[in-house]
């Protein structure tokens, strides 16, 4: 089956995507030939029907499925230049930051120690007062300095989910990556939190660079500049979100966008 | 097209950290290997210096006394007499200790299980989980107490075997009960629900389901009291002879093993028959495994 | 073998059961093995110490048990019932070390003393150097191995010495078990001789054949003429050259025969005189009984020089057999 | 109706049976032991005085608790960096993997051969060892037992811990990683401090069981009835005494020895107890 | 909130319920006040959104909820004139017999024995012949028979799981039940497998009586007589399947019905 792909090409991409395959049982793959540029400060959303590969994709981006030894992957992954298999992981990763499906802060961890985990895990000495500094910041990013500045010291696991979600955010911005990884970060919530946190995106696409895996279609016509549909585990269109939406060129994108499946 | 904008705090001094990365594996590797070395070093030692004495006769006969040692080892044979005494007396014991251990753990095992939060069945289960830590000479002194003093008038197998049914009879509890809650409830409603009375439930559907994880339960209490010695020492005392009479004193594999370690003179059957005991504990672990991985439900 | 035949005799019903001293348990073993061949009545000894014997027989959990100390009057009264002393053979206690390529060694008592009272802590000390100037003394600690149960073999070790040495006497004093001033302990005089055998710089005190069987280097001791005598079928032989007591209760440690190893005594069996107790049966006492009186015959006694023990004096194996004969059951006679 | 009824009775009453059981040990060993702490009271407990010796008889387990302590928390000490590591090879390096299985089988394994083996493959092997090492003359004492005790315990510490490691969510682990953290930090940093209750309860129902071991004990400590002045010291436990002087002991001594297996239980239970209260919160 | 409850009354019913509330923690009720009678030789079909207790009610009705004493039940259930709490709960479950919503046949087990398990557990004694007999017509009455009759001493549970219901709902047949109670019995299985139950069904309710819970409203649109539609532990309408499918009475069945929720 040979579809007619439609797939936009970026200038000066900050993430170039380049013949990516990722499969977890040998022959079967769940990201096929997958090529694409991102564009720098901007809200990249990747959609798509359950199980077509969006979160696989995702993580191939900070090579977080090397810690799985089973799962193959092809082809390579670019940031700016440099192929990012050259980077050694513990930096990309911290260039790359990554926000997750289900808040998962630390449970172990104060919610100030949540914010400069980043730091605290690898060892590195920092002022208190420059520590202060990050998490004052970091958090106001997020919009959550005011709701816990008072207990800063208690776990941040008492958090409502979308204070946790928003913490977790925190967490990854405290190193000011290039680039911000995020899996349906709002599934979790309920609409209000959702609200809030996508707020907080439109912000933060002024420093970062966001790409948002999502279910929700119109989570991602609202925020997104563009747009990625996959389709078993294939980049089927991309191009940018306004256009896509309301002409795409991929009839499986058509479908999908107007719920005959998904 | 720009550069990669490394940040500038935490950048430096990573490889410094891979290199601690790097060793703190290769800590876990070291230790973990020096952690089973010990089963290695032990089975070389024990096959090496024990596989010489193990024949026929090593498992007919009964042990040798020390001057029947002495006169093969001047002659440079090697020691006549075998562990006839011990392994019939080890299975005497056990044989006896599961008659008594198995029907009441596993009664209490299925109370525990049927009635999950009562008060009661609670202090059982709190008490089983105590029993199961008693250090096995605790048990051996209790035995003596009991039964040499006052049942048996003397050493005994049965007191011997009332101490390792003790032993096993946590084990047996706990297995039983985490066997039956594994089996989900609608295989018990199926079959009330085709009036079969409760009771034989129980015995007929719930048993017979769990019956892999109640054997792995059993199997495991026995290869632990089969290399028991401290509580038989002051309670079956041992042997020379091939004894079968519950109410006298009786040898086993590891009171043999202590016996032989005590006396120089035989100390070629102390290799043959640890290697022995521990083949036979070995073996049925690993028969343990294999029904743990076939038999247990789910 | 052993299975076969038993199953042949008639008399299979009756077992005898014995534990106590682990002293005699080599000559034990191997009479009571001989026995069962020969008549089909069980026997089963458990070595667990000379106390332990004089506990089971008060528990009445054996038929009888065996003791290298005699119960002293006190004691006997404090069994639930008469009882009466068989001796069995005598042996020697004798001082075993562990020292490459080092034999002969002669030791006097104080040199004993100051070993086991932990004073000498060094092979090379002076003091033995110069007892024994053709030795060539290693520079390694001495290690004291002593019995961690309780034991007739302790017993007679603590008598000679509490004989020998006032210090001894005030300090440890004598007994079946002692608090030990020095030294590690083992179960049995198997424990010991094992230990002392597998562990170099040791010493420690034994059942003779426990050396003799392990081929363990054994201290030549001064008697009091002064000659360092070895131990052997002869010399303790010549311990029991003294006036026996009709009750053969008689410690025969520190002889005054120039001959006689000065650290030997008797070993005992100690059964109830009325064997009527406790529901048993008239044949189980009578087998008893039987039994013993075998142990005491020429049959019986020439088997103790095969295992280092020595025979009893034709004297004393009369005496035994008056006791034995006292021996009833609810006042029936037994033999 | 009337088969329903039986069944609830026997089941109940093989329950009760084990209540009574427990009852009884408990009575028994008090009964027993009750002589010997009428005659020394607290004494018995603090005073390491052993003299058997008749006429001066006086009886203190201090030596024996001292003995027992030590060797099982030296031993707890020296299991902690194999099984921690066996337990991270397990749960998370090799977690699921052909090779973890075989690892997991030997750990197994470890518990299943007999004390008195150990104790065998200590006096022939580790004594020597310890000797020839310089670190005492004969070999025999504390830190020997401790050692093999050490052994001994692995296997309950690692199989529970790493069942515990194993626990420890993958997305919290991905969360560390992709701050940029190394595996090691992962470890340190997310994976111990959320399994960290469940390690301890670990450690001390590994602490319980080298508590009463007695055979590989006996045979390597020295038996001396002495509070060891150091690691290389000889001593004596309270298994190890008990199994030593049981078989012999009458009157006061016997109820002595009664009393320190009354002492030897408590402890055991007390310990135990912990433990699984620890276990029974994590689930 | 009072509803416009509509509940048809049927004529000679074989079972009837009165009154019945179920609590499985005190004061909350799972099922409320619910009356109504059963038509022989029909299909009756209970619906409802999940936690509604609809699987309450179902279970009620043969006592199950008896083993579990912290479950308080009130109310009358009548098998024909008779108080089913006056009836052994032995005798009860024979002629109320039981299917399940996963397929659970005991699993050591022949296929043979499964039939006949409810037998060979009382302990009955019956002639090899007569066993023969029951397995084999309820095997026929099945549907299962000729798939099975060459494997009959193999263990039920290397069958389908199509096949383990069928074998589940032969077991109860073996009894002859009068009625057959069965909780979501087809929401474990495949389309095929589906469709051959409800054909089953169909064919049984010549002779048996079936009261079904399903989540699935086509399927009792598809195979039911009558219909109830429950909600929050309450009776809300009972009547003919047709006409409440077309025409409810009650608000709350036709949001349910028109996909409002649920
Ligand atoms: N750890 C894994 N092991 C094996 N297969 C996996 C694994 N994770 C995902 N897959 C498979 O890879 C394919 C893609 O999965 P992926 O999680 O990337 O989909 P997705 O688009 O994120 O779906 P969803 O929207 O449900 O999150 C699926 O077929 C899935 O079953
Ligand atoms: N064993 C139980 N203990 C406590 N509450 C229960 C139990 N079983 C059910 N409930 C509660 O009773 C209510 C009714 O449950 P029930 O299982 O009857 O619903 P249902 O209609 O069958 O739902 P579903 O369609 O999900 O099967 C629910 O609120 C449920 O949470
Ligand atoms: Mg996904
Ligand atoms: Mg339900």
């Amino acid at each position: 089956m040979e579809m007619n792909k439609a797939i936009i090409d970026i200038k000066n991409p900050v993430l170039t995507i380049k013949d990516l395959s990722v499969s977890y049982e040998k022959g079967k793959y769940a990201v096929k030939d997958v090529s694409a540029g991102i564009k720098k400060n901007s809200i990249t959303a990747i959609m798509g029907p359950s199980g077509c590969g969006k979160s696989t994709l995702l993580r191939a981006i900070n090579r977080m499925h090397e810690l799985y030894p089973s799962i193959q992957t092809l082809g390579k992954i670019y940031l700016g230049n440099e192929d990012i298999s050259a980077i050694p992981s513990i930096k990309l990763r911290q260039n790359i930051g990554m926000v997750f499906q289900r808040p998962n802060p630390f449970p172990t961890m104060s919610i100030y120690d949540n914010v400069i985990a980043g730091y605290k895990l690898n060892g590195t000495r920092i002022k208190k007062s420059k520590k202060d500094e990050i998490v004052e910041k970091s958090l106001c990013d997020v919009v959550l300095w005011d709701e816990v500045k008072d207990s800063l010291h208690k776990r941040g696991t008492f958090l409502s989910g979308g204070q946790q979600q928003r913490l977790c955010v925190a967490r990854t911005l405290a190193f000011q990556p290039e680039i911000i990884l995020m899996d349906e970060p709002t599934s979790a919530l309920d609409p209000i939190a959702t609200a809030k946190i996508e707020d907080l995106l439109v912000e933060l696409k002024k420093k970062y660079t966001i790409i948002l895996v999502t279910h929700n279609m119109t989570q991602a016509a609202r925020i997104s500049d563009l747009s990625m549909f996959m389709y078993l585990g294939e980049l089927m269109e991309y191009g940018i979100t306004k256009s896509l939406f309301t002409n795409p060129v991929n009839k499986k994108t058509e479908e999908y966008l107007t719920g005959k499946f998904g | 097209m720009g550069k990669i904008r490394y940040n500038k705090i935490q950048t430096n001094g990573f490889s410094f950290r891979l290199v601690k990365n790097k060793v703190f594996f290769c800590f876990v590797i070291f230790m973990s290997m020096i952690a089973i070395s010990p089963v290695v070093f032990i089975i070389i030692k024990l096959i090496i210096k024990g596989i010489r004495q193990i024949n026929l006769n090593f498992f007919i006969d009964v042990a040798p006394n020390t001057l029947e040692a002495m006169t093969a080892i001047a002659n440079g044979e090697i020691i006549p007499g075998g562990i006839a005494n011990g392994i019939t007396g080890s299975i005497l014991m056990v044989l006896l200790a599961s008659v008594m251990a198995i029907p009441v753990g596993i009664l209490t095992g299925i109370y525990l299980s049927e009635n999950q939060d009562k008060i009661f069945a609670n202090i059982i289960r709190n008490i089983s989980e105590i029993l199961q830590g008693v250090p096995s000479i605790v048990l051996g002194i209790l035995s003596y107490l009991w039964i040499v003093i006052n049942i048996t008038k003397g050493f005994s197998a049965f007191a011997g075997s009332v101490s390792l049914s003790i032993m096993m009879l946590p084990l047996i509890i706990k297995s039983t009960e985490e066997t039956l809650k594994m089996i989900p409830s609608t295989i018990k409603e199926a079959a009330l629900s085709l009036g079969v009375p409760y009771h034989k439930v129980i015995f007929k559907v719930l048993l017979p389901t769990g019956l892999g994880g109640l054997l792995t339960g059993i199997l495991l209490a026995i290869s632990r009291v089969l290399g028991e010695t401290a509580p038989l020492m002051i309670t079956a005392l041992g042997s020379s002879v091939i004894n079968f009479d519950i109410t006298k004193p009786t040898s086993a594999v590891p009171l043999l093993i202590w016996e032989f370690y005590n006396d120089p003179n035989l100390l070629d059957l102390v290799w043959s028959s640890s290697l022995f005991l521990m083949g036979f504990v070995l073996m049925l672990n690993i028969i343990v495994k294999r029904i743990a991985n076939k038999w247990v439900y789910g | 073998n052993d299975f076969s035949q038993s199953g042949k005799e008639e008399n299979k019903k009756v077992t005898i059961t014995a534990a106590g001293a682990t002293f005699p348990m080599p000559f034990y073993n191997m009479v009571f093995k001989n026995y069962t061949k020969s008549t089909g009545i069980l026997l089963t000894y458990g070595g667990i110490g000379s106390g332990g014997g004089i506990r089971s027989l008060k528990d009445k959990i054996v038929d009888f048990g065996a003791t290298d100390a005699f119960l002293s009057d006190e004691k006997i009264k404090s069994m639930p019932a008469e009882i009466v002393h068989i001796p069995t053979c005598l042996g020697a206690v004798v001082i075993a070390y562990n020292l490459p390529d080092v034999k002969g060694i002669k030791l006097t008592n104080d040199l004993l003393e100051g070993i086991f009272m932990g004073k000498i802590t060094k092979w090379n000390d002076e003091k033995i150097k110069a007892n024994n100037p053709d030795i060539n003394f290693p520079d390694k600690d001495i290690t004291v191995v002593h019995r961690s149960d309780g034991s007739g073999t302790t017993y007679i070790f603590s008598d000679f010495m509490s004989k020998v040495s006032d210090v001894w006497k005030t300090e440890v004093g004598k007994g079946k078990s002692l608090k030990w001033p020095c030294g590690i302990g083992a179960k049995g005089n198997p424990g010991v001789a094992g230990t002392i055998k597998q562990t170099p710089g040791t010493i420690g005190y034994i059942g003779s054949e426990y050396a003799f069987a392990q081929k363990i280097p054994v201290a030549l001791l001064q008697n009091i003429a002064g000659n360092y005598i070895e131990p052997n079928v002869e010399s303790i032989s010549a311990a029991a050259k003294t006036d026996i007591p009709d009750d053969t209760r008689v410690m025969l440690t520190n002889s005054a025969d120039p001959e006689a190893y000065p650290i030997s005594g008797f070993t005992w069996i100690i059964l109830y005189k009325d064997q009527d107790y406790d529901g048993r049966s008239k044949n189980q006492a009578m087998e008893t009984v039987k039994f013993l009186d075998w142990l005491i015959s020429k049959d019986a006694q020439d088997v103790t020089k095969k295992v280092h023990y020595s025979p009893l004096p034709e004297t004393t194996v009369e005496k035994a057999k008056q006791i034995l004969r006292t021996v009833n059951y609810g006042g029936e006679k037994l033999l | 109706m009337n088969g329903e009824k039986i069944t609830k009775v026997v089941l109940f009453v093989s329950s009760l049976l084990i209540l009574f059981l427990a009852a009884g040990m408990v009575y028994t060993l008090l009964n027993g032991a009750i002589p010997a702490f009428n005659k020394f009271g607290w004494n018995f407990i603090f005073s390491s005085e052993w003299n058997p010796t008749e006429g001066k008889e006086e009886y203190g387990a201090l030596s024996f608790i001292v003995g027992t302590l030590l060797t099982s928390i030296l031993a707890l000490l020296l299991c902690i960096p194999m099984s921690f590591s066996a337990s991270l090879f397990l749960g998370e390096y090799y977690k699921n993997t052909k090779i973890a299985n075989i690892l997991g089988s030997m750990v197994d394994l470890l518990a299943g051969i007999p004390s008195i083996v150990y104790g065998l493959w200590g006096f022939y092997v580790i004594k020597p060892l310890i000797v020839d090492l310089g670190f005492n003359e004969q070999g025999f004492g504390i830190f020997t037992s401790a050692l093999i005790l050490s052994i001994m315990i692995i296997p309950y510490a690692t199989s529970l811990s790493s069942e515990i490691i194993k626990m420890v969510p993958n997305e919290l682990k991905e969360a560390a990683y992709s701050l940029g953290a190394t595996q090691g930090e992962v470890i340190f940093n997310v994976i111990i401090p959320t399994a960290r209750s469940g390690i301890v309860a670990s450690y001390i129902l590994a602490f319980g069981r080298a508590l009463g071991e007695t055979m590989a004990v006996t045979m390597l400590i020295g038996n001396a009835n002495i509070i060891p002045k150091g690691l290389f010291d000889t001593g004596n436990t309270m298994a190890s005494v008990i199994a030593n002087q049981f078989g012999e002991a009458e009157g006061l001594k016997l109820s002595s020895l009664i009393a320190i297996g009354l002492l030897l239980f408590l402890i055991t239970g007390i310990v135990n107890s912990i433990g699984k209260l620890i276990i029974n919160k994590l689930s």
